[in-house]
C-alpha cells in the first residue's frame, strides 16, 4: 500500500524542487533558464507555503502564495528587461561572457 | 480608518513624490527642464518632517505597520541619505545622461522601500518592500543604458538577488510552516516558547532569513554581487545602494534578530561572529589590492558590514544603538566620498581608476580636501564622526566581553586605513598629474558635499544628541 | 586657559588655510604669530603655576560634560609634569616653523596649517584627563604628521610616512579597546562608566586583567616612544621628514610615549606595572646600547640622530622603571632636555642639508673653518646631547642614574644602571665621531668652500635652543621644582599599589574565553560583572 | 487515493524539473517548466486549496511563461554551446559537478533535518478555500500588504521600460 | 668670594668668545692672562684666610655654598666650594702654573691669526676655570663638572688645529678614552651616593670613617676602584693612558698646562680627596699602587727611545704620575701629593723649555734634527737642563725630595718589589731625560733630510714658514715666554723645600703636615693608622728609622747619577753607540718604539669588533633585516593575500552563485551536525 503523504514528505519535495532550481542556477549556461531557475525554487517555496496551510488548516498561506506569484512576475518582468538590456550590448545570453568586471 | 492611514503617512509621501516624478516626467517635452529632482526633494523632507513629528506616538496601522521610534529613526536616516544622494545628483545625472525622471522615481520608490523594511512587523511585508527596495536598485544600477558594464551589473545584481530573496522566501516559508503566521510577535512568542530545544525547521528558518538579510548586507560569503555591482553601477547609484540598502536591511535585519529569534541567540550568535570575523577580513584585505576606487570602496563597504555585524552579534542595547549610529556616520561619510567621485567622473570616463586622482590637490584643493575628510572618517580617525561610530560599536562589544571581535576589528580597521590612504597618496603626494581635464563641480552637489562635511564633523564632535537619539529608538523596539 | 592653547592654534590653521593662493609669505607669518602668542600664554600659565611642594593636585583645570550618558567628559588639566611637556611643545613649535621659512617654499598655506593643527593636538594629549579625549587627540595628532612627512619630507616620504602611521596606530588600537575595558570595568564596579582619568585611578583592577590592559597600553607608548623593539618606524620618519617634521617629531612626539607610560600606564595597573616594569627596564638598557650601536655607524646624519635618539629615551624608560623620585623626575627632565637637543641636532642637520641637499656625513668635512658660528651651536648641541655636566642632558641623566641605581622595585638596579651608564661612552663616540667628520679636517669636498654661516633667521632659530641647553644645565631647579610635587603624588600612588603582584603572563581576562584565575573571591566578582552586564 | 496522485505529480514535478535545467534549449525549458506547475497546481489541488491551483495555471503558466517564450522569442536565443576557452576552469565540468554534488548536499541536509520532526499527518479536512474567504482575508488582514504590492508592480513596470526600450538618440 | 676663582678666567673665557673677531692679538691674550692673574691673587687671598680660619675638628677650611644645584628626592646637590690644605695648594698651582703658562702663550700662539688667537685663550681660559671647579668642588658631582669640564678643554686645545686631522684624531681620542674613565667615576658616585646617601666628601667621609674598617669592605672595594678607574682616564695610567701621548698634538703650552701640570693630576687629586675612603679599601689601594708602579716602569721604558721632543715628556709625563699612584697606593696621601706638586714646576718647565725650542726651529720638533742648542739658546738651555735634573731626581732639587719621599715610604710600608720598579724607573727617568738633553742640545745641529717633513706629527699644519731658517741664527725665547722659564726654574729647584726629609731636617717636612688634616674625616675619631701620619714616630726606633731612610737616598742618589752617567757615555761620548744597541736588540728597540703596540692592540680587540658587529650584525642584521623585516612582512603576507584572494571574484556570476550556496550549505550543515 502506498504510503500517505505527510507534511514531511510535502516539505521534502518542496525542498528537492528548491535545490533542483539552485542547482539550475549555476549548472546553466544561459540566463533565461537560470532565470527559470529561480522561478523553480520560487515555486518550491510556494508549496510549503500551501501544505502548510493545509497543516494549520488556514488560507493565509496561499495568501502568501498569491503575493509571492506577482513578485515572481515583478521580478521576471525586471529581469527578462536586464537580459534584453544585456543582449543588446553583446549578442549572447552566456553569463559568462559578462566578465568585465571582476578582481 | 485615518489614525490607520498615520503610521503610513511617512512612507506614503515619498512615493506619491515618486508618483509626481514620474508624472512630471511623463508631461516633459523633450529638452524642457523640469525640477524632477527638488519634487523628490520635497517628498523627502516631508517624510523627514512627518516622522519627526510622529516621534514617541508609537502608531500603529493595518496590523503590519509599527511606527515606533526605531521606524522612525530608519525613516529620517533613509529619507536623509536620499536627500542627499539626490543633491549630489543634480548635475552629474544630467551630465551622465541618465533618464533624469526615472532616475529620481525609482530612486524614491526603492526609499519607500527601505522606509517600509523598518517599520513593518510583518515578514511577509518585510518580503515585498525588500522586493520593491531591490528591484528599483536593480534598475538603478544598469540605468545608463549606453554603459555595458552598468548592464553586466544589474544583471549580477539581480540574478544573485533574485536567487538570495529565494533563500529568503524559504526562511519565512519555514517559519511559517512551524509557526503558521508571518508576524515578528507571534513568531517570537513561538520562538520563546521553544527556546531551549528549539525545532530544526526553526532553526532552518532562521539560518534562510540570516542568508538573505547577510546577502543584503553584502557579509562574506554572500558578498560576491558587491564589488561588481559598485563598480559597474552610476557612481551615485553606487552610494545611494551601499548606504540606503545596507540601512534597510540592518533595520529589518536588527528588528528580526533581536525581537523574534532574540531568544536563539545563543545559537545564532557563534555563526554571525564566524561571518562577522571573515566580513572584515576579506573586506579589508581583499581591499588593499583595488585599483579601481569604487571598487576598493565596495570592500571597504563589506569591511564596515562586518563592523555593523559585531554591534548586531553584541545585541546590548548599546550595540543596537551603536548600529543605528554607525549606519548614520556610514551613510553620511560614504555619501560624500561618492558624491566627490560623481562630481570628478566625466561621461566617458568614471574616473576612478585611483591613478585618476594623481596630484588631484593641485588642481581641486577643495575637492580633495573634501574627499581626504571622508577618507578619514572611513578610516576612523577623530575628531570625525567615523571614529566615534567605530568607537561606540567597539564600545558594545567590549561591553559583552567580544574581545576577540573587538580586537579583530581594530587590527583590520588598521589595514582598512592602508588602502584609504592610497588614495590620499595619490591626490597630495604623487608627483605626476593625471590625464584628462577635471568638469567643473555642479554647485548643488557641492552644497550637498558641504553638508556632507559639516555633519561628518558635527557628529565626530558633539555626537551626544544623536547618540541619546539613537539609544531612545532602539528603547522602543524589545 | 588651557582650551585656548588647544583652540588658537586650530582656529589659527583655519585662518592660514583661507588665506588666499599665493599670500606664502602672509601665512608663514600669521601661523608664527599665533604659535607665538601660544607660547606666551602657556608661560603666562607657567607663571601662574602653583609650583609649592604641597600643591601636586591638577591645576588650570576645566571640565565641560560632553558624552554623559558613557561618562566622558571634556576634563583638562596640568600638573608639573604636562606643564613643562606643555610648554617644551609651544617653544619648539614656533622654531620649526622659523627653521623651513626658506625650506618649505610650495604649498606653504597647508603645511602651516598642518603645523598648527599638529601643535593643538599635541597640546591637548598632554593637557588632558579624559581617556576618551587623551586618545582623540593622540589619534587626530598622526594626521597633520603624516602629511608633514608625506608632503613635504625627501625622497622616500611615502613608505616612511604611512610606516609611521600604521605602525603607530596598530599600537594603539589596542590601546583604544583597553581604555574602553576600563571604563566599563568602571561601571561594573560602580554602576556609571567614567572615561575620567582621576576616577579610573581610584579602581583597583583584578590583577589578572591588569596584565593585558597594562600590556595593551604599554605596547602603544612603547611604539611612540619607541623602545627597543618597535623603534624601527623612527629612523624612517626621521629622516624622511622634512626638518620642521624631525623637530616636533624628536622634540614632543617621542615624549608622549614615556608621558602616557608615567601618566597612564604605570599609575592605572600598579600591579602590572611593578610586574612588568623590570622588563621594560631590560628592553630599556638594550635600546640605550643597541640604538648607540647602530647610531655609530649611519653614514646619514639625521639616521645617526634618530637612533641616537632610541638609546636616549631608553636611558628616559629606564628612569621611569626605577620608580623613585629621583629617576622619575629625572626622566621627566630628560624628555625636555632629549627635546631641546635633539630638536637643535635636527635644526642643525636640516641647515647643512639646506645648503648642500645632502646628509651624508661623507659629504661634508672642515666645516668649522667654512661656518664657525654654525659649528660652535653644532658643537653646543652635541655636548648637550653626550650630557656634558653644565649641559642640560646631564642634570637628566644624573638623576635617572642615581634613581635607577637606588631602585627598590628593580632588583639588580645597579646593573642596570651600570650598562646605561655605558652610554656615556657609547654617546661620545657617536657624537664626536660624527662632529669630527663633518666639522675638522681638511675641506676635502669643494662644494663645501663658500657655504655661508648662520643667516639672522638662523640664528634666531638656534639661539633659544642653546641657551635652555645651558640653562637647563646650570639650574636645573626651575624646571625640577614644579615637577616634583606631581611626580612625588605619581611615584607614590604607583608604589603603594595594593595587593602583592602575583598576575604574570599566565593570568588572562575571564573575556579571552580562558576562565579567571581562581582567586580571591572579591577578585572573581570583580572580574565577572563584565559578562553580568551581558544581557 | 490521494496517495497514489501525490506520488505521481511529485515525481512529475521533480522529473519536469529536472527537465527544465537539464536543456540546452531554453525553448524546452520553458515548457518543461510549463509541465512542472502544472504538477504542482496538481498537488495544490490535493492539499485542497483549488483557487491557488488555478492561478497558478493562470497567472504563471499563463502570463509569466509566455512573458519568457516571448522574450526567447525575440531573442532567438541560441542553444548553449560548449564552453570555449577562458573561464573553463571556473564553469567546465568540474565545478558544475561540484555545484550539481552541492545542490545534492543541501537536498540531504533539508531532508535530514525533516526528518528528524516527528511525521505531522496531514489533517483530512481542508480549510474553508472559497474565493470569498480568501477575498475578504486579502483585502482586511493583507491590505497593506496588496498596497506595497501595486508600488512593487509599478516598479517593475517602470525599471522594465526604462531597460527594453530601445536607445533614444 | 670662592666663586671668584673660578669665574674671573670663565668671563674672561666669554669675553674672548664674544668678542674673537674684534679684538686684537694684546687685548685677548691680555684679558686672558689678566684673568688668570687675578685669580691666582684671589686663590691666595682665599687660601690666607683658610689659614687665618678657626679649625673645624683639626682642619682649617672655608666653604662657599653659591646655590642649590640640583635638588630631587633625597640628593640634594648644592653647587658648594671648599678650600682646605689639599685644594688650597692644588688652587695655588693650579692660578700660578696657569698664569705662566696664559703669559708663555702670549708669546708662542703670535703666529695664530687675531680670531684663532683669541679662540685658544678662551679655551685656555675655559679650562682654567674648570680646573678649578674640579679642585674646589666640595662635592662629587661638582667635581665631575670640572673634571668633564677639563676633559672637554683638553679635546678643544688639543684639536686646536682642527684642519689637522691627526690633531682632531687625537682631541677625539682623549675625549673618548677619558669618558671611559668618567662611566667609571658616575657608577662609583652612584654607589657611593647610594651607600652613605650624600655625595659631598667631608660628610661621605665621616660616615666612613663611621664605619667598622671590615664593613662593606666587599661594596667599598669595588666603589674605589670605579672611581680609580676614574682616575686612570683622566690621569693616564695603565690601561687607559693611551690617548696622553697622542695628545702632543695640541700646542705646547697646552700640553704644559693640561697635560703635565694640572688636568692630568686630576685622578691623584681625586684620590687624594677621598684618602679617609680610599684608605677603608686596602685592595684597591694595592691596585693603585702596582697599576702606578707598572705605569710608571713602562712609560719609562717607551720614553728611552722616542724620537719627537713632546713624546719623550708625554711619556716622563705617564712615568711621574704612575709615582705618584705609586704613593697614593701605598697611603702616602702627602708624599703623592707633594711630587704632584713639584712634578707641576719641573714638568711645566720642561714642556715650555721644549716649546721654545720647538718656536725656535719653527715647529721641528724630532730629536734627530736638532742638536746643538745650547749655544744658540741658552736661557732655554739652562732653564731646561734645571728641569732635567729635578725631574732626573739630582739631590737638592725639588724633585729630588718629593721622588725619594714616595720612594722611602715605599719601602718602608714593605712593597719592597715596587720599591725596586721605582728606583729602576727613576735610573730610566734620568737616562731619558739625558738622552734629551744631550740630543737636543749637544754636539752638532742634524738638519732635517726632506724626507722628515712627510710623516705627520712632525710639523704643524698651521701655515707656518716651513723650515726657512736652518742653519741661520736662531732667536731664543722673547721675553714673555723667558720670564715664565726662569719663574718655574726657580720654582723647580725651590719647591721641594717644603718637605725637606725628616731625617735631615726634624720635622723638615711641613708640608705634609700642612696636607695631613686633609686625608682625615673631619671630627672623626683619629684612626690608629692614620694614612700620611706614619712620620709621627716614637724617637726611640727613628734613629733606625732615619738610618734606612737616609739609605735608601743614597741608593735613589747613586741611581740618578748612574742614569745620567748612562745617558752621558752612550749618547755623548760614543757616537752611534745609540744605534749598535738599537740594532742589537732590535726586536725590543722596535717594541718600544711602537709603544708595546697597545695602540694596535686596542684597535684590534675593541674598536674594530664593535664598528663591525654594530654595522653588520646589528644594524644590516637585526634592525634593517630581522624587525624591519618582520614589520615590511607583515605588509607583504596582507598584500599577498589580497592578491590572491581577489581571485576568487572571478566574475561569473555562477561563481558568485556557487558561493553564496556553499555559505548556505556550510551554515546548515554546521547547524545540523553541531
Amino acid at each position: 500500500m502506498i504510503p500517505e503523504p505527510t507534511f514531511n514528505s510535502y516539505l521534502i519535495l518542496s525542498a528537492v524542487l528548491f535545490s533542483i532550481g539552485t542547482a539550475g542556477v549555476f549548472l546553466r549556461r544561459n540566463l533565461i533558464t537560470i532565470l527559470l531557475s529561480v522561478e523553480v525554487m520560487l515555486n518550491a517555496v510556494n508549496l510549503t507555503f500551501v501544505a502548510a496551510d493545509r497543516f494549520f488548516q488556514t488560507v493565509d498561506g496561499q495568501i502568501i502564495v498569491f503575493f509571492v506569484m506577482t513578485v515572481a512576475a515583478a521580478e521576471a518582468a525586471v529581469g527578462l528587461a536586464i537580459i534584453i538590456a544585456l543582449f543588446r550590448h553583446k549578442e549572447t545570453l552566456n553569463p559568462d561572457a559578462f566578465t568585465s568586471l571582476k578582481w | 480608518m485615518l489614525n490607520q492611514i498615520i503610521p503610513i503617512v511617512p512612507v506614503l509621501i515619498v512615493a506619491l513624490s515618486a508618483c509626481a516624478v514620474l508624472l512630471a516626467e511623463a508631461f516633459r517635452r523633450q529638452g524642457d527642464w523640469m525640477p524632477v529632482g527638488w519634487l523628490g526633494l520635497i517628498g523627502l523632507a516631508g517624510g523627514i518632517v512627518t516622522s519627526i513629528s510622529l516621534w514617541d506616538r508609537n502608531a500603529t496601522g493595518f496590523g503590519v505597520i509599527t511606527l515606533d521610534n526605531y521606524a522612525l529613526f530608519f525613516n529620517v536616516t533613509i529619507c536623509a541619505i536620499g536627500a542627499l544622494t539626490i543633491l549630489l545628483s543634480s548635475g552629474t545625472a544630467e551630465r551622465d545622461q541618465l533618464p533624469t525622471g526615472e532616475y529620481y522615481a525609482l530612486m524614491l520608490f526603492s526609499l519607500a522601500g527601505m522606509m517600509l523594511m523598518g517599520s513593518t512587523r510583518d515578514l511577509l511585508v518585510i518580503f515585498v518592500a525588500l522586493e520593491i527596495m531591490s528591484l528599483g536598485v536593480y534598475v538603478l544600477t544598469g540605468i545608463k543604458r549606453t554603459s555595458e558594464q552598468g548592464a553586466e551589473a544589474a544583471f549580477k545584481y539581480f540574478v544573485m538577488g533574485a536567487f538570495s530573496s529565494a533563500f529568503f522566501l524559504y526562511g519565512i516559508a519555514l517559519a511559517y510552516a512551524v509557526t503558521g503566521t508571518t508576524k515578528l510577535d507571534e513568531i517570537g512568542l513561538r520562538v520563546a516558547g521553544a527556546v531551549n530545544d528549539p525545532n530544526i525547521l526553526l532553526i532552518l528558518a532562521m539560518v534562510m532569513l540570516l542568508v538573505g538579510f547577510a546577502f543584503k548586507v553584502s557579509a562574506v560569503p554572500f558578498h560576491m554581487w558587491t564589488p561588481d555591482a559598485y563598480q559597474g553601477a552610476p557612481t551615485l547609484v553606487t552610494g545611494f545602494m551601499s548606504t540606503g540598502i545596507k540601512a534597510a536591511a540592518f533595520a529589518a535585519f536588527v528588528r528580526v534578530f533581536l525581537s523574534s529569534f532574540e531568544p536563539l541567540r545563543g545559537d545564532w550568535m557563534p555563526m554571525l561572529s564566524a561571518i562577522a570575523g571573515l566580513t572584515m577580513i576579506l573586506g579589508t584585505v581583499v581591499g588593499v589590492a583595488q585599483s579601481s576606487v569604487k571598487r576598493m570602496l565596495a570592500y571597504s563597504s563589506i569591511a564596515h558590514a562586518g563592523y555593523l555585524l559585531v554591534g548586531l552579534i553584541a545585541a546590548s542595547s548599546a550595540g543596537k544603538a551603536s548600529i543605528l549610529f554607525y549606519l548614520v556616520a556610514y551613510a553620511v561619510t560614504n555619501l560624500g566620498a561618492f558624491g566627490v567621485l560623481a562630481a570628478l567622473s566625466t561621461p566617458d570616463r568614471p574616473h576612478d581608476d585611483i591613478r585618476d586622482f594623481a596630484g588631484l590637490w593641485r588642481e581641486r584643493p577643495g575637492l580633495a580636501g573634501l574627499l581626504t575628510v571622508f577618507l578619514l572618517s572611513l578610516g576612523g580617525f577623530p575628531p570625525t564622526v567615523g571614529f566615534v561610530a567605530k568607537w561606540y560599536i567597539f564600545n558594545a562589544a567590549i561591553q559583552e566581553n567580544l574581545i576577540g571581535l573587538a580586537v579583530l576589528g581594530v587590527l583590520t580597521s588598521v589595514v582598512s586605513v592602508f588602502f584609504y590612504f592610497r588614495i590620499i597618496v595619490q591626490m597630495y603626494m604623487s608627483d605626476e598629474t593625471a590625464p584628462g581635464h577635471r568638469p567643473r563641480v555642479p554647485a548643488v552637489a557641492l552644497a550637498g558635499m558641504l553638508i556632507a562635511l559639516v555633519v561628518v564633523f558635527y557628529l565626530g564632535i558633539v555626537p551626544g544628541q544623536l547618540l541619546t537619539a539613537a539609544a531612545d529608538s532602539v528603547a522602543t523596539i524589545f | 586657559m588651557l582650551t585656548s592653547l588647544v583652540v588658537l592654534p586650530i582656529i589659527g590653521g583655519l585662518l592660514v588655510l583661507l588665506l588666499g593662493k599665493g599670500r606664502d609669505g602672509l601665512a608663514r607669518q600669521l601661523a608664527l604669530a599665533v604659535s607665538l602668542v601660544v607660547f606666551a600664554i602657556s608661560v603666562a600659565i607657567w607663571a601662574r603655576f602653583d609650583a609649592s611642594p604641597t600643591a601636586a593636585a591638577y591645576q588650570f583645570v576645566e571640565q565641560h560634560s560632553w558624552l554623559p550618558d558613557f561618562g566622558i567628559s571634556y576634563h583638562v588639566g596640568i600638573d608639573g609634569i604636562s606643564l613643562l611637556l606643555v610648554v617644551l611643545t609651544t617653544f619648539l613649535t614656533p622654531i620649526a616653523l622659523l627653521c623651513s621659512w626658506e625650506s618649505v617654499d610650495e604649498r606653504v598655506k597647508e603645511f602651516s596649517f598642518f603645523m598648527l593643527l599638529l601643535e593643538a593636538a599635541m597640546i591637548g594629549v598632554f593637557v588632558s584627563l579624559d581617556l576618551f579625549l587623551f586618545y582623540v587627540f593622540w589619534d587626530a595628532m598622526l594626521i597633520p604628521m603624516y602629511f608633514l612627512i608625506g608632503i613635504w619630507g625627501y625622497d622616500r616620504r611615502i613608505y616612511a610616512s604611512i610606516k609611521f602611521l600604521l605602525y603607530t596606530m596598530a599600537g594603539s588600537v589596542l590601546m583604544l579597546l583597553a581604555i574602553i575595558w576600563i571604563a566599563y570595568y568602571h561601571r561594573a564596579v560602580t554602576g556609571v562608566p567614567s572615561f575620567d582619568l582621576t576616577d579610573l585611578l581610584a579602581l583597583n583592577v583584578p590583577a589578572s586583567v591588569q596584565t593585558w590592559l597594562f600590556l595593551a597600553f604599554a605596547v602603544a607608548f612603547a611604539i611612540k616612544v619607541p623602545l627597543f623593539p618597535f623603534h624601527t618606524w623612527l629612523p624612517d620618519a626621521h629622516v624622511q621628514a622634512p626638518t620642521a617634521g624631525s623637530v616636533i617629531l624628536a622634540g614632543v612626539l617621542l615624549k608622549m610615549g614615556t608621558y602616557g607610560l608615567l601618566r597612564f600606564a604605570f599609575p592605572l595597573f600598579p600591579q602590572a606595572a611593578a610586574y612588568f616594569t623590570p622588563w621594560i627596564a631590560v628592553l630599556a638598557v638594550i635600546g640605550i646600547v643597541y640604538g648607540a650601536l647602530v647610531a655609530m655607524v649611519q653614514p646619514d646624519m639625521k639616521k645617526l640622530v634618530a637612533y641616537s635618539s632610541v638609546s636616549h629615551l631608553g636611558v628616559v624608560v629606564l628612569g621611569l622603571c626605577a620608580l623613585t623620585i629621583t629617576g622619575v623626575q629625572g626622566a621627566v627632565y630628560q624628555m625636555l632636555a632629549h627635546g631641546i637637543s635633539t630638536g637643535g641636532l635636527f635644526l642643525i642637520v636640516g641647515m647643512l642639508s639646506d645648503r648642500r641637499h645632502t646628509r651624508l656625513i661623507a659629504e661634508f668635512g672642515g666645516l668649522k673653518a667654512v661656518m664657525p658660528k654654525l659649528v660652535g651651536a653644532f658643537l653646543l648641541v652635541t655636548l648637550a646631547s653626550i650630557a656634558l655636566p653644565g649641559t642640560n642632558g646631564f642634570i637628566g641623566e644624573f638623576l635617572i642614574l642615581i634613581g635607577t641605581f637606588t631602585s627598590h622595585t628593580l632588583d639588580r638596579a645597579h646593573v642596570f644602571a651600570a650598562i646605561a651608564a655605558t652610554g656615556v661612552i657609547w654617546s661620545a663616540v657617536y657624537m664626536l665621531w660624527m662632529f669630527q667628520r663633518v666639522n675638522y679636517g681638511p675641506v676635502t669636498n669643494d662644494k663645501n668652500r663658500g657655504l655661508r654661516d648662520l643667516s639672522v633667521r638662523e640664528w634666531l632659530v638656534i639661539a633659544p635652543i642653546c641657551a635652555m641647553a645651558i640653562v637647563m644645565g646650570v639650574v636645573p631647579g626651575i624646571f625640577l621644582k614644579p615637577m616634583e610635587p606631581a611626580v612625588r603624588r605619581t611615584v607614590e600612588h604607583i608604589v603603594a599599589s595594593p595587593g602583592p603582584v602575583n598576575a604574570g603572563l599566565r593570568a588572562t581576562m575571564p573575556a579571552l574565553g580562558v576562565p579567571a584565575p581562581a582567586a580571591s573571591e572579591a577578585e572573581r566578582a570583580d572580574a565577572a560583572p563584565m559578562t553580568a552586564s551581558a544581557r | 487515493m490521494d496517495a497514489l496522485f501525490f506520488w505521481i505529480l511529485a515525481a512529475g514535478a521533480v522529473v519536469a524539473s529536472l527537465l527544465v535545467i537539464g536543456q540546452r534549449n531554453p525553448m524546452y525549458s520553458v515548457l518543461l517548466l510549463i509541465v512542472s506547475f502544472g504538477a504542482l497546481s496538481g498537488l495544490y489541488i490535493l492539499l485542497g486549496a483549488p483557487f491557488v491551483a488555478a492561478i497558478q495555471i493562470i497567472i504563471y503558466a499563463g502570463a509569466i511563461m509566455v512573458l519568457f517564450l516571448f522574450v526567447v522569442m525575440l531573442l532567438n536565443v541560441p542553444t548553449e554551446t560548449p564552453q570555449e576557452g577562458r573561464l573553463r576552469l571556473l564553469t567546465g565540468a568540474g565545478p558544475r559537478r561540484f555545484g550539481a554534488v552541492l545542490s545534492v548536499v543541501f537536498i540531504g541536509e533539508l531532508a535530514w533535518a525533516f526528518r528528524r520532526i516527528q511525521a505531522a499527518a496531514l489533517p483530512s479536512g481542508a480549510p474553508e478555500t472559497s474565493v470569498h474567504a480568501i477575498g475578504l482575508k486579502l483585502y482586511r488582514d493583507y491590505a497593506f500588504a496588496f498596497e506595497a504590492t501595486s508600488v512593487l508592480i509599478l516598479v517593475a513596470m517602470v525599471g522594465a521600460v526604462i531597460l527594453a526600450r530601445k536607445e533614444t538618440k | 668670594m670662592l666663586i671668584l676663582i673660578p669665574l674671573l678666567p670663565f668671563l674672561g673665557f666669554l669675553v674672548n668668545t664674544a668678542f674673537r673677531r674684534h679684538v686684537s692679538k694684546a687685548i685677548s691674550g691680555g684679558i686672558a692672562t689678566v684673568a688668570m692673574g687675578l685669580a691666582f691673587g684671589v686663590a691666595l687671598t682665599a687660601v690666607w684666610q683658610m689659614l687665618g680660619s678657626t679649625p673645624v675638628g683639626g682642619v682649617r677650611a672655608i666653604e662657599q655654598q653659591v646655590f642649590t644645584w640640583i635638588a630631587s628626592g633625597p640628593l640634594d646637590v648644592p653647587l658648594a666650594l671648599r678650600v682646605d690644605p689639599l685644594s688650597a695648594l692644588m688652587i695655588l698651582v693650579v692660578t700660578g702654573i696657569g698664569t705662566l703658562i696664559h703669559l708663555y702663550s702670549t708669546a708662542y700662539m703670535l703666529d695664530e691669526s687675531d680670531s684663532e688667537y683669541a679662540r685658544y685663550f678662551s679655551y685656555l681660559n675655559l679650562f682654567a676655570a674648570f680646573m678649578l671647579v674640579l679642585v674646589l668642588g666640595a662635592s662629587f658631582p661638582v667635581m665631575f663638572v670640572g673634571w668633564e669640564g677639563v676633559g672637554l678643554c683638553s679635546y678643544l686645545l688639543i684639536g686646536f688645529w682642527f684642519t689637522k686631522k691627526t690633531a682632531a684624531d687625537a682631541g677625539k681620542k682623549a675625549f673618548i678614552v677619558n669618558r671611559i674613565g668618567d662611566f667609571g667615576f658616575i657608577l662609583g658616585m652612584l654607589s657611593i651616593f647610594a651607600l652613605f646617601g650624600t655625595l659631598d666628601f667631608q660628610a661621605v667621609a665621616l660616615r666612613v670613617s663611621a664605619l667598622p674598617a671590615e664593613a662593606s669592605a666587599g661594596v667599598l672595594t669595588i666603589t674605589t676602584l670605579l672611581l680609580f678607574l676614574g682616575a686612570t682616564g683622566k690621569s693616564a695610567q695603565i690601561p687607559l693612558y693611551v690617548w696622553l701621548p697622542d695628545a702632543m698634538e695640541g700646542p705646547t703650552p697646552v700640553s704644559a698646562l693640561i697635560h703635565a701640570a694640572t688636568m692630568v693630576t686630576a685622578g691623584v687629586y681625586m684620590i687624594g680627596r677621598n684618602a679617609v675612603l680610599f684608605s677603608h679599601a686596602p685592595i684597591t689601594l694595592e691596585v693603585v699602587a702596582v697599576i702606578g708602579a707598572l705605569t710608571a716602569l713602562m712609560a719609562g721604558t717607551i720614553g728611552l727611545v722616542q724620537n719627537d721632543i713632546k713624546r719623550v715628556l708625554a711619556y716622563s709625563t705617564v712615568s711621574q704620575l704612575g709615582y705618584m699612584f705609586l704613593a697614593m697606593g701605598v697611603g702616602a696621601f702627602a708624599g703623592g701629593i707633594f711630587h704632584l706638586y713639584t712634578h707641576a714646576f719641573f714638568k711645566a718647565l720642561l714642556f715650555l723649555g721644549s716649546g721654545a725650542v720647538i718656536h725656535a726651529l719653527h715647529g721641528e720638533q724630532d730629536l734627530r734634527h736638532m742638536g746643538g742648542l745650547k749655544s744658540e739658546l741658552p736661557i732655554t738651555y739652562w732653564t731646561f737642563l734645571v728641569g732635567t735634573l729635578a725631574i732626573a731626581g739630582v739631590p737638592l732639587l725639588s724633585g729630588f725630595f718629593s721622588k725619594d719621599e714616595i720612594l722611602g715610604q715605599t719601602f718602608e710600608h714593605g712593597h719592597t718589589i715596587l720599591w725596586v720598579i721605582g728606583i729602576v724607573t727613576a735610573f730610566l727617568t734620568a737616562t731619558y731625560m739625558f738622552r734629551l738633553l744631550f740630543l737636543a742640545f749637544f754636539g752638532e745641529r742634524r738638519a732635517a733630510p726632506a724626507a722628515a717633513h712627510g710623516h705627520g706629527d712632525d710639523d704643524h699644519a698651521h701655515g707656518h714658514a716651513g723650515h726657512g731658517g736652518h742653519g741661520g741664527h736662531l732667536h731664543d725665547a722673547p721675553p714673555a715666554m723667558a720670564i715664565a722659564l726662569v719663574v718655574l726654574a726657580i720654582g723647580s729647584v725651590l719647591a721641594g723645600y717644603v718637605g725637606l726629609p725628616n731625617a735631615v731636617v726634624p720635622g723638615g717636612n711641613r708640608i705634609e703636615a700642612f696636607l695631613e688634616p686633609s686625608f682625615r674625616a673631619i671630627g672623626a675619631p683619629e684612626p690608629a693608622t692614620a694614612p700620611g701620619s706614619i712620620e709621627v714616630a716614637e724617637p726611640a726606633e727613628s734613629a733606625q728609622e732615619h738610618s734606612t731612610e737616609l739609605a735608601l737616598m743614597g741608593v735613589s742618589t747613586v741611581v740618578a747619577l748612574a742614569g745620567i752617567g748612562l745617558a752621558f757615555v752612550i749618547y755623548r761620548r760614543r757616537e752611534g753607540m745609540a744605534d749598535a744597541i738599537a740594532a742589537r736588540f732590535g726586536g725590543l728597540h722596535r717594541l718600544l718604539m711602537n709603544k708595546y703596540y697597545v695602540d694596535e692592540a686596542y684597535d684590534a680587540a675593541v674598536v674594530q669588533p664593535i664598528k663591525r658587529t654594530s654595522s653588520t650584525l646589528l644594524w644590516r642584521g637585526v634592525d634593517a633585516g630581522l624587525i624591519d623585516g618582520t614589520v615590511n612582512g607583515v605588509g607583504l603576507v596582507v598584500r599577498g593575500w589580497s592578491a590572491v584572494l581577489r581571485r576568487l571574484q572571478t566574475g561569473s556570476v555562477r561563481a558568485y552563485a556557487m558561493s553564496f550556496f556553499v555559505g548556505v550549505v556550510a551554515i546548515v550543515g554546521y547547524y545540523l551536525w553541531r
